[in-house]
């Protein structure tokens, strides 16, 4: 029978496009043979606003590029600018960023593995995720007034300390934390359907995985053991123990169960940090008005999406030269029409979840 | 004559007698009788609907940790009276590419079977609006139209999302009838009879859910996925294609499609109480509690049945991820059509062995 | 066995049925919003502030709009003193930037408008509508402040 | 603990590992290599067969108003854990340099970023188009050239 191939157009306008973006499949009946994913709906250009502000002012902007782990963006762009600087940041400081970025790590899987969970129609465990995650929210709300974007990371340390009480409740929200896993493995990994939709969907070789520059979870997903924290060590991350979960597979399982893993494994890291933070100052001696020295600087962190890179360059003045950023989530998307193809619809939206793009991020 | 009047049948005699002297043909009171219940099975249906409306948005939000709709009088009662007012109101909306015959035949076609549908239904003791011979059978031919203005909606829309949707529903709901009238076969054969009333009646003493659990399973299984519901939402399927054939209703018209939408859940949920939980049967207790049973009205205890049913299908809903198209069809013709086949083969050698036994 | 997650999950959302609830009852109830709330916009001690204009240098956005006078002491006086929530980030930046922390957080969050002009406060006029101004000084006598 | 790679070599030892004659600039964490658009692809190859740089952090460029734009790549090795940042320097009016899709295909939305915001080419990439800008944007935005436009 002769057939015909269609295009359909799914997004900007769509529910499970995690913003705006659009995606051109070309579908044979259900199953795709091309998705072209165009995005730019959310360019801002942060990357030219940036120029024109002074380090110190771009650190705002960062909250805004990937809205659910900002707190690892603040700390990646921060550490940047010291970097250049030659600045030593205070110890406790150093502890309440990796404490702060930890959370904000555990904040954005929990809205991964929610968005992805509602994708796939079990709105129940998005609601259970979205609750939990108030927790951490309502931690950060405590300690610098938002709940969203932060700008508390701040070039020399952090931008105060944490109030009185708020270690405790930490503390309760990480012994809390196995309950709540425990929930989330009986509602949605443990569930049948769940797993016949995700397993074996979109394998991604490593090698391929490699060659796109693919990072985070993706990555690991796919075996390969790439994980910034542990392979060059940022701030403070080598004196903690924790584990990189890694897939064997690189299906959609993998890319779901490695980063469920990792929230564990950011609980862990949490748990030592707040046993190990010594008293002391939070700031270091910075000068009012931050003029680092010509030159130029490529700082990494692990963010929750992956390799999240920022390209700073100065010349002497108080504004940056240029400022880049190098985002994952935008990276990984290029991803998308290699994994979707011989799919079906429904698998897209999987797909899409796994990979994790936020179009603040993305678009930048 | 019924042995002990409940409120409904009483209700029913009372206005038969009102109406024989004013029209004295005995047929003529029949016709009016009719419908006098074509009316109170519409007005069933909106007060239900509104009702179901309002309960799955409070069994949603009670599993996920919130109060779900409680602005709008007590618990939130009138969340749904006030949604039905906005529908209403609601601008009448044709974009502009739709078929317009077919789009707009199709929310009134989904809605004329789901009311069709209710005339067998078994409401308690006396309380069938039409007592067909062949009710079972009735139920499932009518209700299986409901496919088509599903698909009237998906191609009428003139929208690729409705058109996969219309052509999802085609699919899921042709397979799942099957297992859906095979799983109610095995009863049938039990009674050896498709009337509604002798079906309810020959569960008096044990129900049909016992001597047939995996029929019952089936007919919830495939019942599910007959009415489009999670995780069989394939249809609506709101992540993957917007809301399939929905997609350009608004206002009235897509509320048509709601109000089909959960007849047809009060209706299957109807037939699974009525086929396999014994319909207006009480629970079959001993002694002087099953008298207290007794004394409790049938068609309380009918819909007692049907919206625990219906509650099982909400707890579905807001429990499970949806299928993929293809594990859907799967599933449907490789596990569910066998099961029930096999549960006829067994009914029919245990009805054989149980006549040999007794015969014997 | 096929089917015991199925029931996990289902045993999951049944307890849940009969849990405490978290909804936050919003309208009815005000949420807490902690002592470190950054939103609603800028609350000005007009008689604390000294014009200085760091406030609105520190803002990466241009929300914090402010013109100055000089008095009769050559002294620089508030003249306008605008905040549009319409642009702010909220990074709090020209909170810390003010060196007689005269600025801080209303904790009104609910600014929404129908027009942008809607989102522009004038902090000025608010406090002096409050009777928040700053006491008129005499003209001292050196007279030399520049 | 990843090693920058520039620590290890001398540039005279790296220009006879890589087969070219490559020039080191800067000092400390802003040390780069710099070569020509000609020399990109070979020292690339290098880089990935001797080196092990299999993996491409992060792909940008600058523009250095008159000494002309920089396209800047940050590469890593998996493998051996260790760092570089090669520089390609061209003019801004030519702006072509060679694509490195075919080192690692992921360099394709990189590249295509690049040239939507700085308006460098890259010769041989396969759909040359802007990724974040419409297609009818004039200009380039992070030229230095290109004055941003107040707020109205």
């Amino acid at each position: 029978m002769q057939t015909q191939t269609y295009e359909l157009n799914m997004g900007p306008q769509h529910p499970s496009t995690h913003g705006v973006l659009r995606i051109i499949l070309e579908l044979d009946g259900e199953v795709v043979v091309k998705a072209t994913p165009v995005i730019g709906y959310l360019h801002r250009g942060i990357e030219k606003i940036c120029e024109g502000k002074t380090y110190g002012q771009t650190i705002p902007f960062t909250d805004r590029m990937d809205y659910m782990h900002s707190m690892n963006n603040n700390l990646g762009l921060c550490q940047a600018v010291e970097k250049l600087m030659g600045l030593e940041v205070p110890e406790r400081a150093e502890y309440i960023r990796v404490i702060m970025a930890e959370l904000s790590r555990i904040a954005s899987h929990m809205i991964y593995a929610g968005a992805l969970v509602n994708d796939l129609g079990g709105v129940t465990g998005f609601v259970f995720l979205i609750r939990d995650r108030e927790r951490i929210l309502e931690l950060f709300n405590k300690a610098c007034g938002a709940r969203m974007t932060f700008n508390y990371i701040r070039i020399g340390g952090v931008q105060q300390d944490v109030p009185e009480g708020w270690v405790e409740e930490c503390r309760r929200f990480v012994d809390d934390f196995p309950e709540m896993m425990h929930t989330y493995n009986g509602l949605i990994m443990g569930n049948e359907i769940f797993q016949a939709r995700m397993k074996d969907i979109a394998i991604l070789p490593p090698d391929r995985a490699v060659a796109m520059a693919a990072s985070g979870g993706v990555l690991r997903a796919s075996g390969v053991n790439y994980d910034v924290r542990k392979d060059d060590p940022y701030g403070i991350y080598d004196r903690f123990d924790f584990d990189v979960p890694l897939g064997t597979k690189g299906d959609n399982w993998d890319r779901f169960i490695v980063r469920m893993q990792e929230m564990e494994q950011s609980i862990r890291i949490i748990d030592q940090a707040l046993k190990q933070m010594p008293e002391g100052p939070v700031m270091a001696k910075v000068p009012k008005v931050i003029k680092p020295p010509v030159g130029e600087v490529y700082h990494h962190v692990e963010n929750s999406k992956g390799d999240l890179g920022y390209y700073v360059v100065s010349d002497g003045g108080m504004k940056p030269y240029r400022w880049h950023a190098r985002r994952p989530a935008m990276v990984n998307l290029q991803l998308l029409d290699e994994l979707c193809r011989g799919y079906k619809i429904a698998d897209v939206v999987a797909i899409l979840g796994t990979l994790d793009p936020v179009l603040g991020e993305v678009d930048c | 004559m019924n042995s002990n009047p409940d409120l409904l049948t009483s209700l029913a005699g009372s206005i038969r007698s009102v109406l024989s002297p004013l029209i004295g043909n005995p047929d003529g009171v029949d016709m009016a009788m009719y419908g006098v219940g074509l009316l109170a099975v519409i007005t069933l249906i909106f007060t239900n609907a509104v009702i179901l409306v309002w309960g799955e948005r409070k069994v949603a939000g009670f599993m996920q940790s919130r109060y779900g709709p409680n602005r709008l009088g007590p618990w939130g009662l009138f969340q749904s009276i006030a949604d039905v007012l906005k529908l209403m109101s609601k601008e009448d909306y044709r974009p502009k590419l739709v078929d317009k015959w077919v789009w707009a035949l199709a929310p009134i076609i989904m809605f004329a079977p789901a009311v069709a549908a209710y005339a067998v239904l078994p409401f308690g003791k006396d309380l069938v609006p039409v007592d067909l011979n062949i009710g079972i059978f009735y139920f499932i031919a009518v209700s299986s139209i409901t496919t088509i203005p599903l698909l009237m909606a998906g191609w009428g829309s003139n929208n690729k999302y409705s058109l996969i949707g219309g052509m999802r529903a085609v699919a899921q709901m042709v397979s799942y009838e099957i297992p859906l009238v095979f799983s109610m076969l095995g009863a049938i054969m039990l009674v050896g009879s498709l009337k509604m009333s002798s079906i309810v009646e020959a569960q008096s003493h044990i129900w049909f859910v016992f001597l047939q659990p995996v029929a019952f399973l089936v007919y919830v299984i495939a019942a599910t996925a007959e009415t489009n519901r999670a995780p069989f939402d394939l249809v609506e399927g709101e992540s993957e294609i917007v809301a399939g054939p929905l997609t350009e209703y608004s206002g009235m018209r897509w509320a048509m499609f709601f109000l089909g939408e959960y007849a047809n859940l009060l209706a299957v949920s109807a037939i699974a109480s009525a086929v396999f939980l014994g319909g207006w049967q009480p629970l079959p207790l001993p002694g002087a509690l099953g008298d207290m049973m007794h004394a409790i009205p049938g068609w309380i205890w009918f819909a007692l049945k049907t919206y625990i049913m219906i509650f099982v299908f909400m707890w579905f809903r807001w429990t499970f991820p949806r299928f993929r198209v293809d594990q859907l069809m799967g599933f449907g013709w490789k596990v569910l059509l066998p099961l029930s086949l096999a549960n006829i083969l067994v009914t029919g050698v245990g009805i054989f062995l149980y006549r040999v036994a007794i015969g014997g | 066995m096929q089917g015991k997650g199925l029931l996990t999950g289902m045993g999951i959302t049944f307890r849940e049925f009969f849990r405490k609830k978290v909804t936050e009852e919003y309208p009815d109830v005000q949420p807490d919003l902690g002592d470190r709330f950054r939103g609603g916009k800028i609350h000005l001690v007009a008689s604390k502030c000294i014009a200085c204009g760091l406030c609105q240098n520190a803002c990466p956005n241009g929300s914090v709009r402010l013109t100055t006078v000089k008095d009769a002491n050559n002294k620089r006086q508030l003249a306008t003193y605008v905040h549009d929530t319409g642009l702010c980030l909220y990074c709090n930046l020209c909170i810390e930037a003010c060196p007689t922390k005269c600025i801080e957080w209303t904790k009104e969050f609910a600014l929404s408008s129908y027009s942008r002009d809607g989102l522009v406060f004038d902090c000025l006029e608010a406090a002096r509508q409050r009777g928040d101004v700053k006491p008129p000084e005499a003209p001292q006598p050196d007279g030399e402040k520049g | 603990m990843v090693k920058f790679l520039l620590d290890e070599f001398e540039p005279a030892q790296l220009s006879n590992l890589l087969g070219q004659e490559v020039a080191i600039a800067g000092e400390g964490v802003s040390r780069a290599l710099i070569v020509t658009p000609e020399q990109l692809i070979a020292t690339m190859e290098a880089l990935v067969t001797k080196l092990g740089f299999d993996y491409l952090g992060d792909l940008t460029s600058v523009d250095r108003g008159a000494e002309g734009l920089e396209v800047v790549y940050h590469l890593y090795s998996l493998t051996n854990q260790r760092e570089i940042r090669v520089k390609a320097k061209v003019d801004a009016e030519t702006a072509t340099v060679p694509t490195v899709t075919t080192i690692w295909p992921g360099a394709d939305w990189f590249e295509r970023e690049v040239y939507d915001l700085m308006g460098i080419s890259f010769a041989g990439h396969p759909n040359m188009t802007r990724l974040l800008l419409p297609e009818d944007f004039e200009g380039h935005p992070l030229r230095k050239s290109y004055k941003l436009q107040k707020r109205v």
